[in-house]
């Protein structure tokens, strides 16, 4: 099944090249915040996985399964964000930086 | 109130399992229980005691004096009526003082214990070395609540070993005594208690493993789902997996007993620990290797252990010289008393790998005399070194000038050790070598040699030692105190007590044996 | 059973019995203690005077268990068992253990007299007399051994009373020791022994001699086999009785008090070795080929002995080589079958050496010192006592009328009978050199003039008092007329009495090998004379012992052996295995099970340190790990092109 | 145009505007710039779901990924120093392990995803919007979830303000 | 949905409730005490008091729930789950949470202001893990996960005075939301796979269609991989000593027992729902996972000098064993044994690390600090902390007759009866090589010579806390039958 010459599979590497972004970014970059952006972009490949499977893989049983579900990241995705945003000041202020490899005291 | 008959209680107190009528105890209360499980008290009680003056620590000692004599004084009574009343009358062979309570039902896991002729007699021995391993302890000073609180924690684990007729609960008792034994060296060792103490808890827990495994195998392959030993005894196996277990169980023993060349913890170990639990290690921990041997490797693997007598044989025979040479290096008494168990351990395995009624029941019965003569000497030790402040033989001479009564006790330690007739040891070696010539001629003949080496060791040591002139720096000690000479001699008597009219012993050793050596001679 | 058989039991209880009290209650009291001893001991003697008597008026053999002992071990088919043996061999034996001791604990209350650990000493004695006698009256193999480590544990603490002195200490371990390398394989031939025999006993119990005798012919062993047999049996006789080549603990022996050498060390102990093969006779029988060994060694031990103790400057010493050479001549005899005649010499041996010891022990007594070259002219001195080892040296010398001589001339005759020469030539080595030491011996030690000494005054010298004396006297009696209790050809002599196998014929007399002996040894006492009797002297021993010095030191070196043993077998063998095995121990077994230990810290250290703190890097092995579990299951497991897995499933 | 024509042009335009973004995000240098290419990201995946004719997620999508949840993220970056520099989204010493291993990844969901027998379903023609669905699916096959979503946000709120809140003021 | 569906969610709503109630209580007494500058004990009381209070009444409605017949088993459409399984793993969280409030105790002095909104979090936490184990579907079993995790997240880095603290929360939240990402991408790839979200109709259609597809493999290594995270194994284990040692000792001790029990509980569930048809793909999965996982854990902590580092590399090994026992799970024979003895293993792996950690907290009060070397000579001076901190190392090590032990025991012989005897091997090698670093512990209490110090006093709070520790680690043993009979039931529940 496909939407004009644009199928599941369309879809799939849209979310799976998210992914493998969001992997990049969380394991490249220094910046603390930029990994939390990085977090992001994987919740957001899987919803559009999941939105992608709720419309090609519709049931009857449980309609729209996948967009409830991915209703139900974004929630969580931005609740998520509120804590994380509020530790990483707290370790900043404690800190004063926000650079990933600099935030080692504990180790071994 | 103990705490198995409350779990037996509280366990719907099935008391499952087939009792022979008759067989069972005639007093009507849990005698087994009541030994294994009152030094439990006696710590709880310590624990709940002041430690802060001298006076608080008197009452420490006495309670664990007392908690450790009572014990003593139950298995006297029950080695009291098995033997001399009982024996041959209506007591001929089986378990007795049976107790069987639901305890793991969910996996057939019973607290089950009961003594026949191979542990009445270990149990005699716990208790006894535990009393006085008690007294000899009577002068330490430093951290003396835990160190009786352990001391009594340990007397559980041993006498329980002995009298578990479950092995889970014998696999239990078996841990019980590992962590106290190291903390109790590693607290009150002498100067290289560290290392001795991660010594023996690694080489333990190594045999643990071992055993624990072997146990869990044991377990699924032996088709009942059970932990009963006397089923688990008579359990079929294909002899591959019966050797493999037989192994198993074997390292695990053999790494107590100790087996060349499993040995190396325990010159450290025995060395390194205080006095009294230097007794207590040769005296009754080896004992459980050795115990374990007959018990499980010899009752639950005949033919496995038929079939690998040999090798057994010669890694008895390398440990019996091996022990009796090493100990002739030695420069510390302790240690070289330490390698003379090494070596008399091996006249255990000599006898196990014959396999003949007269060896088994010497073997048995070695365990027994080299628990009461080597503790005896390892007191002996002690003594010296905690007037002398030295074990160096070198150090040492002409202390029977100015320490009569401990020489004497010196003499006989030593003679007895050596195997003299009317010391204990003797009639072990005798029944072990006998036994076993029929089995192996060459190996029995090097094994007697060792008896030569130990009588090399020792009187060396006791002529340089004891005898000669002098030395200046020994001339202001002094012999031991009445207290002393009370356990010092009161051990010895039991030495030539049960060296002379061992008959009755031997025969309840034989009850328990004999179906043992028929099931060797049908399999 | 009647009296005296039925108190027998009375002879091994009454001095264990003495021995306990004195431990036990009259440590502190010496007159008690002592005469406790002498009077159990007494009593013993009496009984077993009683008991010889009975067996010489009809001779029996009666055996029984020892009380509660004689079910020592007793369970399913073995039964091991204490007990009391009665017959002409035994009777014999308990009379020489008893008397022997009787007479040196009486000679001990004066000799012993206000040294240090007296009641020690008696106590120990009586301990002795207890284990000899257990060991005497033995029913077995299994209560001999009993025994027989007993008296070896006695001559342990006896010889090392003077523990103080080092060489005193040394001494008595080296006994120990040495006799214990007999004493292994002895064991070990017991267990062979209950191995063959087994099952066997007919309702005795295991290892009784009696019942086994006929078993040695029964089939049961090969030839073979009782030969091993008998060789084990006999390695604990070379080791209890000092035979080549376990001789070198009886001259260090004599550390001891000198009436412990009279006991032990001539008269008792050292002769258990030849009473045990004489008890095992059948055993020996049953395979010749074992009595040529028994007799070669016998001889050797004999030679050797004779000639060392030309050698010797210390009277104990000269004495216990003798005492050697006359064990090895019994073995001898036993060897070439001279049964009777072996324990004929067994018996006057006890006494005549018992009075040459105690003998020296007067003397010594009285001049303080154990050297002969600093003794001379003690004759003049000590009258008594010069007579009475006058008649011992006469007797060991094997002059006639002397009971040695009788008693020798038995074993020579049977020699001669083999007509093997070099046993022949062995023989008559012995008869010379035995009259030689002999004599070097009392010429040096009584005649001439008193020899000087530094700050030693001649006059002081004097004669012993009763207690000393009067043993002597007795022994001196015996050994003076003991010897006509076996004269050859007599009907109702030793031989008639004490012997193997069928009752003998009256043997006719020997009149050569009676000559040579004879001949022999008064040429010995001729050399001895004219070498050491001042009033005789035609040569100077210093210029002959020069002249031939490599022989004189190899003799008085005792053939070095004592040397050979310390280097090889002391030092180049047990302690370098004891310090190999200890090396070991500690450099290879405990380098492993260290090192396995190290290994583990060290992966530790290497496993930390993949933790290195940075959230980046957690991550990393996350996805990284993520993704090579997912390629290996996706390639290696059950649904990939290279599946080497099958799971179970439910 | 047919309307497939328009919807394959679309799709081609919004996946690659989304994955374009989304790379600068992770490879921009200046951390406001990458939080500016976050927000983009945000918006053109918010076009994808109408794509997928979910509409109720593409109205969440744009107030809360697109809307709220950048403006979080640049406060932080505000208050953050250091941040507005060209260096302040520089690169940790892993670049090389973050290439490999999200490449592989990326190499891993293809392989994987792209041959799989996914469910197939026949969306229904008629389903004009998935508000009323989804509203009703919420109160019956996710009532749960739904409730401990309340709970979620509970925590992050007392979590948020209990860590954010400065001490003494 | 009814009032009376509802009843199903009592105890977790009393929870959530009283969690509300704590805040608020805690906002009143707060600025009623500002003006008194005296002892902070009386706002940490009462809300303490509400708290276990709250914890008890909802024990009394899972008490109801479980004896009643009249509820219903499921609810809402099959997503929530009623049964034997799931209660017993919301008894435990409870108890668990009652302890850890009582162990924070003293503790939360530090966290004024918040003291109230410390406990109102953990009671939060503990229902999202509650809901965790109750869960039958996708987007509930998400939901709850992500509950208890931003929870701890902050929970973690409360301690806001310690950069230990932030930083650890930093590690934990990063390392979590990237576990959490693949988790829900493996629950997507299912979910595609399928067209389901509840789990047993995910099972249906996978049997239905065949297990063997790659997809199927990637989602269940990706689902088994990000709810790893929360049971700490190789190789989503790395956050854990970090976390351990940075966060508050009471977080601590939830982390390492209730997040983890719940982690299991979800865990179970999904393998023997959504993934059971590929029980053959997961036993072969976990039991190299297993095995790696308790070397990784058992070496490392070897050379640890922080004892709560230490218990974090413990937590690791631990969490090997555990697999071990859900490797056992595979096998339809051994399946209730073994999941009877993993329930059985998580209760007394909780008891026992919620003692250790206690103890531990309260000899931090005392010295100042978790290094051995600040443990030294504790134990000197007698006391029953050091004592408990000791049993419950020992227990932990499985040396008998400590609980510990049984539940070792348990797992073994589960995973022997399954025909894993190779992996017991190595645990048992493993369980040898973790005495070392337990009894470093007791050691340095014991056998250490540490500077003079005085016994150490704790209220009785922490008292109860490590009674009921004491109680779990000896005692226990000698009636161990009625809990592993209990733990067989719920593993029958969740077979069935």
């Amino acid at each position: 099944m496909s939407i004009g010459y644009i199928g599941l599979n369309h879809f799939l590497v849209v979310s799976a090249g998210m992914f493998g972004i969001g992997v990049y970014g969380l394991l490249a970059k220094r910046n603390a915040i930029s990994l939390l952006m990085a977090v992001e972009l994987m919740f957001n490949a899987a919803n559009i996985a999941l939105v992608a499977f709720a419309r090609f893989g519709y049931h009857s049983a449980q309609p729209l399964a996948g967009d409830a579900f991915a209703l139900f990241v974004i929630t969580i995705a931005a609740a998520e964000v509120a804590v994380a945003i509020a530790i990483l000041l707290l370790v900043y202020r404690l800190r004063g930086t926000v650079w990933v490899d600099e935030i080692d005291l504990m180790r071994w | 109130m103990n705490l198995p008959a409350l779990v037996g209680q509280l366990g719907a107190a099935i008391p499952s399992g087939a009792t022979v009528p008759g067989a069972n105890s005639s007093f009507g209360f849990p005698l087994l229980s009541l030994i294994v499980w009152l030094p439990l008290v006696g710590a709880l009680v310590i624990l709940m005691l002041p430690n802060r003056s001298e006076n608080d620590h008197g009452r420490i000692k006495n309670v664990a004096l007392v908690f450790t004599f009572i014990p003593f004084f139950l298995t006297l009574i029950a080695v009291y009526v098995t033997v001399f009343i009982d024996l041959g009358v209506s007591y001929s062979g089986g378990f007795r003082y049976e107790e069987n309570y639901n305890w793991l039902g969910v996996f057939g896991a019973q607290y089950h214990v009961g003594v026949d002729g191979i542990s009445l007699p270990l149990v005699l021995l716990s208790t006894l070395l535990f009393f006085v391993a008690t007294m000899a302890s009577l002068n330490t000073k430093t951290r003396v609540k835990e160190y009786f609180f352990l001391l009594l924690v340990l007397d559980i684990g041993v006498t329980g070993v002995f009298t578990a007729m479950d092995l889970l609960l014998f696999f239990i008792f078996w841990e019980i005594e590992l962590i106290p034994m190291f903390l109790l060296i590693l607290i009150w060792g002498g100067k290289r208690r560290v290392y001795a103490a991660w010594k023996f808890l690694l080489y333990t827990i190594a045999a643990s493993a071992a055993l624990l495994l072997a146990i869990l195998v044991l377990y699924f392959k032996g088709g009942a789902h059970t932990f009963d030993m006397t089923v688990l005894s008579q359990s079929h196996l294909a002899p591959a997996l019966g050797g493999t277990l037989f192994w198993l169980f074997f390292l695990c023993f053999a790494i107590k007993l100790p087996v060349w060349p499993l040995h190396t913890w325990l010159p450290d170990a025995h060395v390194e620990a205080p006095t009294a639990m230097s007794v207590l290690l040769a005296g009754v921990l080896l004992k459980m290797g050795g115990y374990g041997m007959i018990r499980i490797c010899v009752g639950f693997f005949p033919a496995a252990a038929k079939y690998y007598s040999l090798a057994i044989l010669t890694l008895a025979v390398i440990g019996i010289l091996w022990g009796g040479f090493a100990a002739l290096a030695q420069d510390d008494m302790k240690r070289m008393v330490a390698y003379s168990s090494v070596s008399h351990m091996g006249f255990v395995l000599l006898g196990i790998s014959a396999l003949t009624p007269l060896a088994l029941n010497g073997a048995v019965f070695q365990l027994f005399a080299h628990g009461i003569v080597t503790g005896s000497l390892f007191l002996l030790v002690g003594l010296v070194y905690d007037r002398a402040h030295t074990r160096s033989i070198s150090e040492l001479g002409g202390l029977a000038q100015r320490m009569p009564y401990l020489t004497v006790a010196w003499v006989i330690g030593a003679l007895a050790s050596v195997g003299l007739p009317g010391f204990v040891g003797f009639v072990a070696e005798f029944e072990i070598f006998l036994g076993s010539y029929g089995a192996h001629h060459i190996g029995t003949l090097l094994a007697v040699f060792g008896v030569v080496l130990s009588a090399g060791y020792l009187l060396w040591m006791l002529e340089r030692v004891f005898f000669g002139p002098l030395k200046e720096a020994w001339a202001k000690l002094k012999d031991p105190t009445a207290i002393e000479l009370f356990y010092m001699y009161g051990m010895l008597a039991i030495v030539f007590l049960t060296g002379v009219l061992p008959g009755k012993l031997t025969q309840l050793i034989d009850y328990a044996i004999a179906p043992l050596t028929q099931r060797l001679g049908g399999s | 059973m009647a009296a005296p058989y039925s108190l027998m039991y009375l002879i091994v209880l009454l001095p264990l019995v003495a021995f306990a009290v004195m431990f036990g209650l009259t440590y502190e009291n010496k007159r008690v203690s002592a005469w406790l001893g002498i009077l159990a001991v007494a009593g013993a003697d009496v009984i077993s005077i009683w008991a010889l008597i009975s067996e010489l008026q009809k001779p029996i053999h009666i055996q029984y268990g020892l009380g509660p002992f004689s079910d020592f071990l007793r369970f399913a088919d073995v039964h091991f068992s204490l007990g009391i043996l009665a017959d002409p061999l035994s009777a014999m034996m308990v009379v020489v253990v008893c008397s022997v001791s009787l007479l040196v604990q009486v000679y001990s209350l004066e000799y012993m007299k206000g040294e240090e650990g007296f009641v020690r000493y008696y106590a120990f004695i009586s301990l002795f007399t207890f284990s000899m006698l257990l060991l005497v009256l033995s029913t077995n193999y299994f209560q001999t051994y009993i025994g027989w480590e007993l008296v070896g544990v006695c001559s342990y603490l006896l010889i090392g009373h003077y523990f103080k002195r080092p060489a005193a200490a040394a001494a008595a371990k080296k006994a120990f020791i040495v006799t214990r390398f007999g004493d292994f394989p002895f064991f070990v031939g017991i267990a062979f022994i209950f191995f063959r025999f087994h099952g066997h006993m007919g309702g005795a119990a295991d290892l009784d001699f009696y019942a086994i005798s006929p078993l040695y012919h029964a089939g049961l062993v090969s030839q073979g086999g009782l030969f091993v047999m008998a060789m084990l049996i006999f390695s604990g006789a070379v080791g209890k009785s000092a035979q080549f080549p376990l001789h070198v603990w009886l001259p260090d022996a004599m550390e001891g008090p000198t009436p412990i050498s009279a006991l032990i060390h001539a008269a008792t102990m050292v002769v258990a070795g030849v009473y045990l093969v004489a008890r095992t006779y059948p055993l020996f029988a049953a395979n010749p080929t074992s009595l040529v060994v028994v007799a070669s060694l016998g001889a050797l031990t004999s030679v050797m002995a004779a000639i060392w103790a030309v050698a010797q400057d210390d009277i104990k010493r000269v004495i216990a080589y003798s005492t050697l050479s006359h064990l090895g001549l019994m073995m001898f005899g036993l060897g070439v079958g001279a049964y009777s005649a072996a324990m004929f010499h067994l018996f006057t041996h006890a006494w005549f050496k018992a009075l040459l010891f105690l003998g020296a022990g007067s003397v010594i007594h009285g001049v303080h010192t154990q050297n002969i070259w600093e003794m001379g002219g003690v004759g003049k001195r000590m009258k008594i006592t010069t007579w009475c080892v006058a008649i011992g040296s006469f007797s060991a010398a094997g002059i006639i009328p002397f009971s040695g001589f009788w008693s020798k001339d038995g074993i020579m005759a049977s020699v001669f009978a083999t007509a093997n020469p070099v046993f022949i030539a062995a023989a008559i080595v012995i008869t010379f050199f035995s009259a030689l030491y002999t004599f070097r011996l009392f010429f040096v030690v009584f005649t001439g003039e008193p020899a000087r000494r530094r700050a030693f005054d001649p006059k002081k010298i004097h004669e012993s008092g009763a207690y000393i004396t009067v043993p002597l006297i007795v022994l001196a009696v015996l050994a003076a007329f003991i010897g006509f209790t076996g004269l050859p050809g007599s009907k109702q002599g030793f031989g008639q009495f004490i012997f193997f196998g069928k009752h003998p014929e009256v043997e006719a007399i020997n009149y050569i090998a009676i000559g040579v002996s004879l001949v022999v040894a008064l040429v010995g006492v001729t050399v001895a004379a004219l070498f050491y009797w001042p009033r005789f002297q035609r040569f100077s021993a210093p210029a002959f012992n020069a002249r031939y010095a490599r022989h004189y030191d190899w003799s008085h070196n005792k053939g070095y052996f004592d040397e050979i043993y310390q280097a090889l077998f002391v030092r180049g063998l047990v302690l370098r295995a004891g310090q190999a095995t200890a090396w070991f121990d500690k450099n290879i077994v405990d380098y492993f099970v260290d090192g396995l230990a190290d290994g583990y810290q060290l992966a530790s250290e290497r496993l930390r340190r993949l933790q290195g703190g940075r959230v980046q890097g957690y991550a990393i092995g996350l996805f990284a790990g993520v993704v090579a579990i997912a390629v290996v299951a996706l390639v290696f497991g059950s649904s990939g092109p290279l599946s080497v897995v099958s799971g179970v499933g439910r | 145009m047919s309307n497939a024509l328009v919807f394959t042009l679309a799709f081609y335009v919004l996946a690659i505007a989304t994955l374009v973004s989304g790379l600068l995000v992770v490879t921009l240098r200046n951390i406001v710039h990458a939080a500016i290419a976050l927000i983009a990201t945000f918006f053109f995946v918010a076009w994808l779901y109408l794509l997928l004719n979910a509409d109720l997620l593409w109205v969440a999508q744009l107030l809360i990924y697109a809307g709220a949840i950048p403006v979080l993220i640049v406060f932080a970056v505000m208050l953050t120093r250091r941040s507005m520099s060209d260096t302040s989204n520089a690169e940790s010493g892993n670049v090389l392990w973050a290439a490999v291993i999200a490449a592989s990844v990326f190499g891993l969901l293809i392989a994987v995803m792209m041959p799989a027998a996914w469910h197939v379903g026949n969306y229904p023609s008629g389903l004009a919007g998935t508000t009323a669905v989804i509203g009703r699916e919420l109160v019956n096959h996710y009532a749960v979830p739904f409730e401990v979503v309340s709970v979620l946000l509970l925590v992050g709120l007392i979590g948020a303000v209990v860590l954010a809140r400065r001490e003494g003021e | 949905m009814t009032v009376a569906t509802l009843r199903q969610l009592a105890p977790e709503i009393i929870l959530a409730v009283t969690a509300l109630l704590v805040v608020i209580a805690g906002l009143f007494i707060e600025s009623d005490h500002q003006l008194d500058d005296g002892a902070g004990e009386r706002p940490r009381s009462v809300a303490t008091a509400i708290a276990l209070l709250g914890c008890v009444a909802s024990l009394g409605a899972m008490a109801l729930l479980i004896s009643s017949t009249a509820v219903p088993r499921n609810a809402f459409f099959g997503t929530f789950v009623l049964d034997r399984f799931a209660l017993f793993f919301e008894a435990i969280l409870v108890v668990f949470a009652m302890v850890t409030v009582l162990v924070g105790f003293r503790f939360t002095e530090h966290f004024r202001p918040h003291q109230s909104e410390f406990i109102a979090l953990i009671l939060l936490a503990t229902v999202g893990g509650m809901f965790m184990v109750s869960a039958r579907e996708m987007i509930q079993l998400y939901v709850s996960l992500e509950t208890l995790s931003i929870a701890l997240y902050v929970l973690v880095a409360f301690n806001k005075g310690s950069r230990l603290s932030s930083e650890a929360g930093f590690k934990y939240l990063i390392v979590g939301a990237a576990s959490s990402a693949v988790l829900l991408y493996g629950l997507a790839i299912l979910y595609g796979l399928t067209g389901r979200t509840e789990l047993d109709a995910v099972a249906r259609q996978v049997a239905a269609g065949g297990f063997n597809s790659p997809a199927l493999v990637l989602a269940m290594i990706f689902v088994i991989g990000g709810l790893s995270f929360k049971i700490a194994a190789v190789p989503f284990h790395q956050w854990v000593p970090d976390v351990y040692q940075g966060a508050p000792t009471p977080v601590t001790a939830f982390i390492s027992v209730s997040s983890k029990a719940a982690g299991y509980g979800l865990l179970i569930r999904v393998l023997n729902s959504a993934l059971l048809p590929m029980s053959h793909q997961w036993a072969i999965y976990l039991a190299v996972i297993a095995a790696i996982t308790m070397v990784v854990g058992n070496v490392t902590a070897l050379t640890q000098t922080s004892v709560k580092r230490l218990m974090g590399y413990s937590s690791i090994a631990h969490a090997g064993y555990i697999i071990m026992g859900l490797v056992a799970m595979a096998d339809g024979r051994t399946a209730t044994l073994a999941i009877g003895a993993v329930l059985f293993y998580i209760l007394v792996y909780g008891l026992t690390n919620l003692a250790a950690f206690g103890a531990l907290q309260a000899v931090q009060e005392g010295t100042g600090g978790d290094d051995l070397s600040s443990l030294a000579g504790v134990g000197r001076n007698g006391g029953g902390v050091p004592l408990v901190l000791a049993l419950s190392m020992l227990s932990l090590t499985g040396i008998p007759p400590l609980i510990g032990f049984f539940a070792k025991f348990f797992v073994f012989l589960a995973a022997v009866q399954a025909g894993y005897a190779w992996l017991a091997l190595i645990a048992l090698v493993n369980s040898a090589v973790s005495s070392v670093y337990y009894l470093k512990v007791v050691r340095a209490l014991y056998a250490d010579d540490g500077p003079e110090r005085r016994r150490l006093t704790v209220g009785p709070a922490m008292w109860t806390a490590l009674g009921i520790g004491v109680l779990a680690i000896l005692p226990l043993a000698a009636f161990a039958n009625v809990f592993v009979q209990r733990a067989q039931d719920a593993a029958a529940a969740v077979l069935r």
